[in-house]
């Protein structure tokens, strides 16, 4: 065991700084859940990639870096301290993009990872559907097949940032006798394919962040299949696993708001005092985000040298989670009476952007499978207690 | 020694859970979210008629005379259907300010509108930044050096604050130096001041009563209907629990809730303790309900076009009006650890 | 809605309090646990009777004074402030007593209540068995009709004190061919009948506090039954709602726990606010324990005006279990490194019982229906959600 | 950056675990409970025949010359038995000040036979009121006034403190004036005295971590074959969400364990901040599985013959050895609420 980053990572970590100091918008970007905002974030995608920092996991002739898991996470780290803008194709690089590097054919990695990564094609996830949340074996959409193309028929919901999708990734029925986890494939649709319809889904701040994508008979080639037909099953649990476990949820993320709590609490420390559990919440938060560092790290570490993301991937997911919400309830309690204010109210001082951090911490329990399933799981199969 | 409402108090609290069910639903409720003020003047005139407004007013200008014990069972109700008007505020902390003032002329003027649902009435207070609802009050009652003034909405000018929860309007209210009227100063301003906090914290406990069991109820139905795993959702153990425990906390904060309307009815010398140990628990209950709720609800709780984020929002808003935890929790500890603190066995009543 | 004593209950207070305060033993009884401490609270239980303080609620002519449940909880509250001894008979009095008001004949009540308030008979409960815990409808322990008498054969256990008892009330199945609920009868046995056998089972803290009962064999005669035979389930439940109810655990108690651990605070105030939570627990405790007896005040109104006892029994258990658990876990937080020195121990300081509350708190949450079962009654009946 | 153990480290960690789930049986555990010492002197012996109490002791010493990384395996195993003899205590926090104090002549004569067994060290410090296992010690380590001096047990007198853990032998000591040898003064003293704190601290959260899996798998195995409701209770959603709470907690404990060990092994300047870090998240998942295990096992969970108790007490008993939970909180908010302190994305390692 040694903790210590290696000459060549110290390197790395540099290059990194000196890139994002110099590239940075000063100014923070409109949110991507509109219009406006979604357009820079997505040319901020091509910049980032311009300087091959899209995705620095990938190998070096898809625009990548062939950099390691350990080396991601430093530049997490740095791209997190640099407060760099959030990443509005996240499904594409951290859930698609691992996917399709485990089961795509050489033809669909060189077809769709390059405009990923310029953020030419920005992807959206269609999992749920209205009768299948967390249980993604109920799915119902149709993808018959006919001739070179599947037809898609059916309905799917929470589709975040669908409304300005390139391309949707999801699973559909093929074999319309199956049942549960059978029968499913894995499909990649375009989104300017005639018959879809979206209806955005407005979030709890009002703004569009999700939506529903609504198919009728909507022809997709059959070169958009990823991996076997009927075993889309087995492809979606790796994206799944990526979901829930390393990549979407980098601990950088938590790290800095942890940081940010910590500025928060002394900036506001006589107010934040007078209940006294603030300061030890604000300790905690620092505590569990170092946590989540260190054990991702060993994770990382352990990845490396051929281990497979196993049920880590539901730990994962409640820590992260339920830390995310923690950290957030904490920065309101310091806030006062000032919590309920956006940023833009006159009188709302320095509240910052807690309040809207708080309300997507609200989803982070809920997506990718609800905490009450991930417990199911870990107790289950980490800890193998029986099944009711 | 009676817990129980008396059968005349009852029959009012059920009426105005009837009535704010009937008219109240969550279509309108948006309807008013969108409307310039988010007040309904229509709405306000039949909680008058009901004398909901003039519930505290006494006889001789125009009210039922009623306490603060009856005025809890309506404030529950009002956040059963999270009510925008500023009732609360007007009809039992303004209404007691005027009343309990010793200002005759001003009793005479305003109490009477109060009753009729002539006049909504906006009061400052320095545990609240902003001012709720300045923007449709005839009357604010603002404290000023150590005095409290009476200011007419003419005499003051306004800047909106724009809330997380749409049905809140939060106003900076800076008003023209020498405008509007005495209402007290001195110790009675002081008095004035304590009685309105402590009816604020009563006004925001109650409601988060019913904001919890809102909450409950949308949750209940919702997890009574979803299917996933071929199960219905609220059939899970999990999802049961999650609910037993909002259920749990509710139970709790509901005597504390009345014994703090009883002590502020009284004016006892714990009135302002059992004030801020039921905005705690009342306020802790709701905030669990609405974490909860959300979290039963799955991906539909993060919406907008479903109901449950409604009252989430109002539950959330209130932990911090008329003074926040940590406020109401350093009272609480100012009086649990004084030398000589009646606690223990033996002590509650 | 009147939250003020009347005159009478103010007397009422007066009175027990000048008894108490004359009678109460300087030095506390040695732990009931103990064979002299079991005989030194059995002498307290007939001087407390001797006085008709024995319990209050009880009528006139069975040594008690009437007493409705409000001046029950004056009387608790005045017991508690007194620092009396606890009641080794409180399976009996606060179980059986309401039990047998309700479902006794003229003459088990004549027969019973009255040795039960001096401390003639201390009773045990015979309801759990090895494979019947929290779900007593498992119950498979026999009770044959022959005759004029009950044949009892199998076996009861967590037994409270059964050791040292002179009576058992449990529930047997009278109708071998039934199943679950139906066909069980609730019994009194006495504990001298030749075939019983009990064997103690040590606690946590190595006291026999508990035991098993054998039974080979057994008869008992057959007006120890109680209620309807076959209809014991009924009678059960009567008795486990005042179990998990009002009548077990007096907010008293839990007031005077709650005062005790705001008085180790102020001793021990530096050390204990080097963590700041502790101070917030402290007045935490506080808190519920007033809401805990302001919500039994407000139940024991309903009940006398007609009421019945119903989910309350579920929302009381979870609640004062969980508040007894987090005030002594906060004691031991505020002793820091002494918590774990037993009061004996020579440098153990004022370290008072806490450790061992701390340690009997463990149980709250399990015995009389785990709360986990709880939340289940309060889930179904009364949130009424559905059943799996 | 390498999270991962040698395959040497392994190996030992894997032996020395081995070695213990068969020798200590909860069945010898509480024999041992029941004898005079509560100590046994052949276990001892092979203890160090393993190799395990010379861990750290240099191999000029005839140690095996190794460092935290490795003890801190061996730590969470005698955790998993929780073992009574004072290895850690001995082995880690006694053997590092032998081995780094400077004083050639205890280190020649004391190490030598730490590493073959033939001599038990306790350490007196100041967060620890009383000094475990005095009575089985052949030297004490005790802090006078600003030094260390090595004291034979013939030089201090001893009064027994039962705890409630049966296996933790608690001291106070008394010490004859001018008894022993000194150990280190000074600066020395205090480096010292500080590490032996942040040893003894991560020695508790690595045992911690032991514990909290040795009541994960009872608590596994017992609901995987008791039924209620017709049903294993191990199948029911809240007991199975009672253990994966517990499961998180323990997971995230790990490598803040393994941190601490790292900085304490090379001294940096973050070996404090870490040991506090480790060992309140490594006792809070214990704890937690102390209170969880004992829920789920029901009544069996109160008793004395079912093991759970023995893990259970263990748990809380490090809870406040080494310091307790307040004294920690307090070093890690000193740390990260300083001026300037290196928080936040990048400034982990």
């Amino acid at each position: 065991m040694n903790l210590e980053y290696t000459d060549k990572q110290n390197a790395f970590r540099a290059e990194v700084r000196a890139w994002l100091t110099a590239n940075v918008p000063s100014e923070p970007l409109k949110s991507f859940d509109t219009e406006e905002g979604f357009q820079q974030h997505r040319e901020w995608e091509a910049k980032l990639n311009g300087g091959r920092w899209g995705m620095v996991t990938w190998p070096e002739e898809l625009g990548g870096r062939g950099a390691d898991l350990v080396e991601w996470l430093i530049f997490e780290e740095e791209y997190w301290r640099a407060g760099a803008p959030l990443r509005v194709n996240q499904n594409g690089i951290f859930l698609l993009g691992p996917t399709l590097m485990e089961y795509g054919t050489a033809e669909q990695k060189a077809r769709f990872l390059p405009r990923m990564a310029t953020g030419e094609d920005v992807w959206c996830q269609g999992w749920s559907e209205p009768g299948a949340g967390s249980d993604m074996a109920a799915i119902r959409t149709t993808a018959r097949r006919d001739g070179d193309h599947y037809v898609i028929n059916g309905q799917k919901t929470w589709s975040t940032r669908a409304v300005w999708a390139d391309w949707c990734f999801g699973m559909f029925r093929t074999d319309p006798a199956s049942e549960r986890h059978h029968g499913l494939s894995f499909i990649l649709v375009p989104m300017k394919t005639p018959g879809i319809t979206v209806r955005p889904i407005p979030q709890l701040d009002g703004l569009p962040g999700f939506a529903e994508i609504f198919f009728d008979e909507v022809r997709v080639p059959a070169d958009c299949l990823l991996g076997d037909e009927g075993k889309g099953w087995k492809v979606a649990m790796a994206t799944a696993g990526f979901e829930r476990g390393l990549m979407l949820r980098s601990p950088a993320r938590f790290q800095q708001t942890a940081a940010r709590l910590v500025a928060l609490y002394k900036a506001n420390r006589e107010s934040a005092d007078r209940d006294p559990t603030v300061r030890d919440a604000v300790i905690r938060a620092w505590m569990d985000a170092e946590a989540y560092c260190l054990t991702t790290y060993q994770t990382a570490c352990r990845l490396l040298n051929g281990g497979k993301i196993a049920d880590e991937a539901s730990t994962n997911k409640i820590f992260w989670s339920e830390l995310d919400q923690r950290m957030h309830e904490t920065a309101l309690s310091i806030l006062g009476a000032r919590a309920e204010l956006w940023p833009h109210a006159p009188d709302a001082g320095e509240v910052g952007n807690w309040l809207d951090g708080f309300l997507f911490s609200q989803s982070g329990s809920i997506y990718a499978g609800t905490n009450e399933i991930q417990r199911n799981i870990i107790a289950q199969r980490m800890l193998g207690m029986p099944r009711a | 020694m009676d817990f129980r409402f008396t059968e005349d108090q009852q029959l009012l609290a059920e009426g105005a859970r009837d009535f704010l069910r009937a008219e109240l639903s969550t279509e309108r409720l948006r309807a008013l979210w969108a409307s310039p003020t988010g007040r309904d003047d229509a709405l306000w005139a039949q909680l008058a008629e009901l004398g909901l407004t003039g519930l505290l007013v006494p006889e001789e200008h125009g009210g039922l005379g009623l306490g603060d014990i009856e005025m809890v069972s309506v404030a529950e109700a009002c956040g059963h259907v999270a009510l925008p008007e500023p009732l609360l505020d007007t009809a039992m902390i303004a209404a007691a300010m005027l009343r309990d003032a010793g200002n005759a002329a001003l009793a005479a003027e305003w109490l009477p509108r109060i009753a009729e649902g002539t006049a909504r009435i906006a009061v400052g207070h320095c545990v609240n930044p902003l001012v709720a609802d300045a923007h449709v009050a005839d009357l604010l009652l603002l404290p000023q050096g150590d005095a409290i003034f009476a200011v007419p909405r003419e005499g003051v000018s306004l800047t909106a604050n724009e809330s997380l929860d749409p049905s809140r309007r939060l106003f900076r209210v800076d008003v023209a130096p020498g405008a509007g009227s005495l209402l007290a100063s001195g110790d009675k301003a002081r008095q004035l001041l304590a009685a309105a906090l402590d009816r604020g914290a009563l006004a925001a406990a109650a409601q988060a009563l019913g904001v919890a069991q809102r909450l409950i109820d949308l949750s209940v139905a919702y997890t009574r209907d979803r299917k996933q795993f071929g199960q219905v959702v609220g059939s899970f153990q999990a999802v049961q629990h999650l609910m037993a425990n909002v259920a749990v906390k509710l139970e709790y904060a509901k005597a504390p809730v009345q014994r703090a309307a009883s002590e502020i009815a009284r004016s006892t010398s714990r009135a302002a303790l059992s004030a801020s140990h039921a905005k705690l628990v009342a306020c802790e209950a709701a905030s669990l309900a609405a974490r909860n709720s959300i979290q039963v609800h799955g991906a539909m709780g993060y919406t907008w076009e479903v109901d449950v984020h409604i009252f989430a929002k109002r539950a959330w808003v209130l932990e911090s009006a008329w003074g926040d935890r940590a406020f109401h929790k350093l009272r609480v500890a100012d009086a649990v650890l004084a030398d000589g603190a009646a606690i223990g066995p033996g002590t509650t009543f």
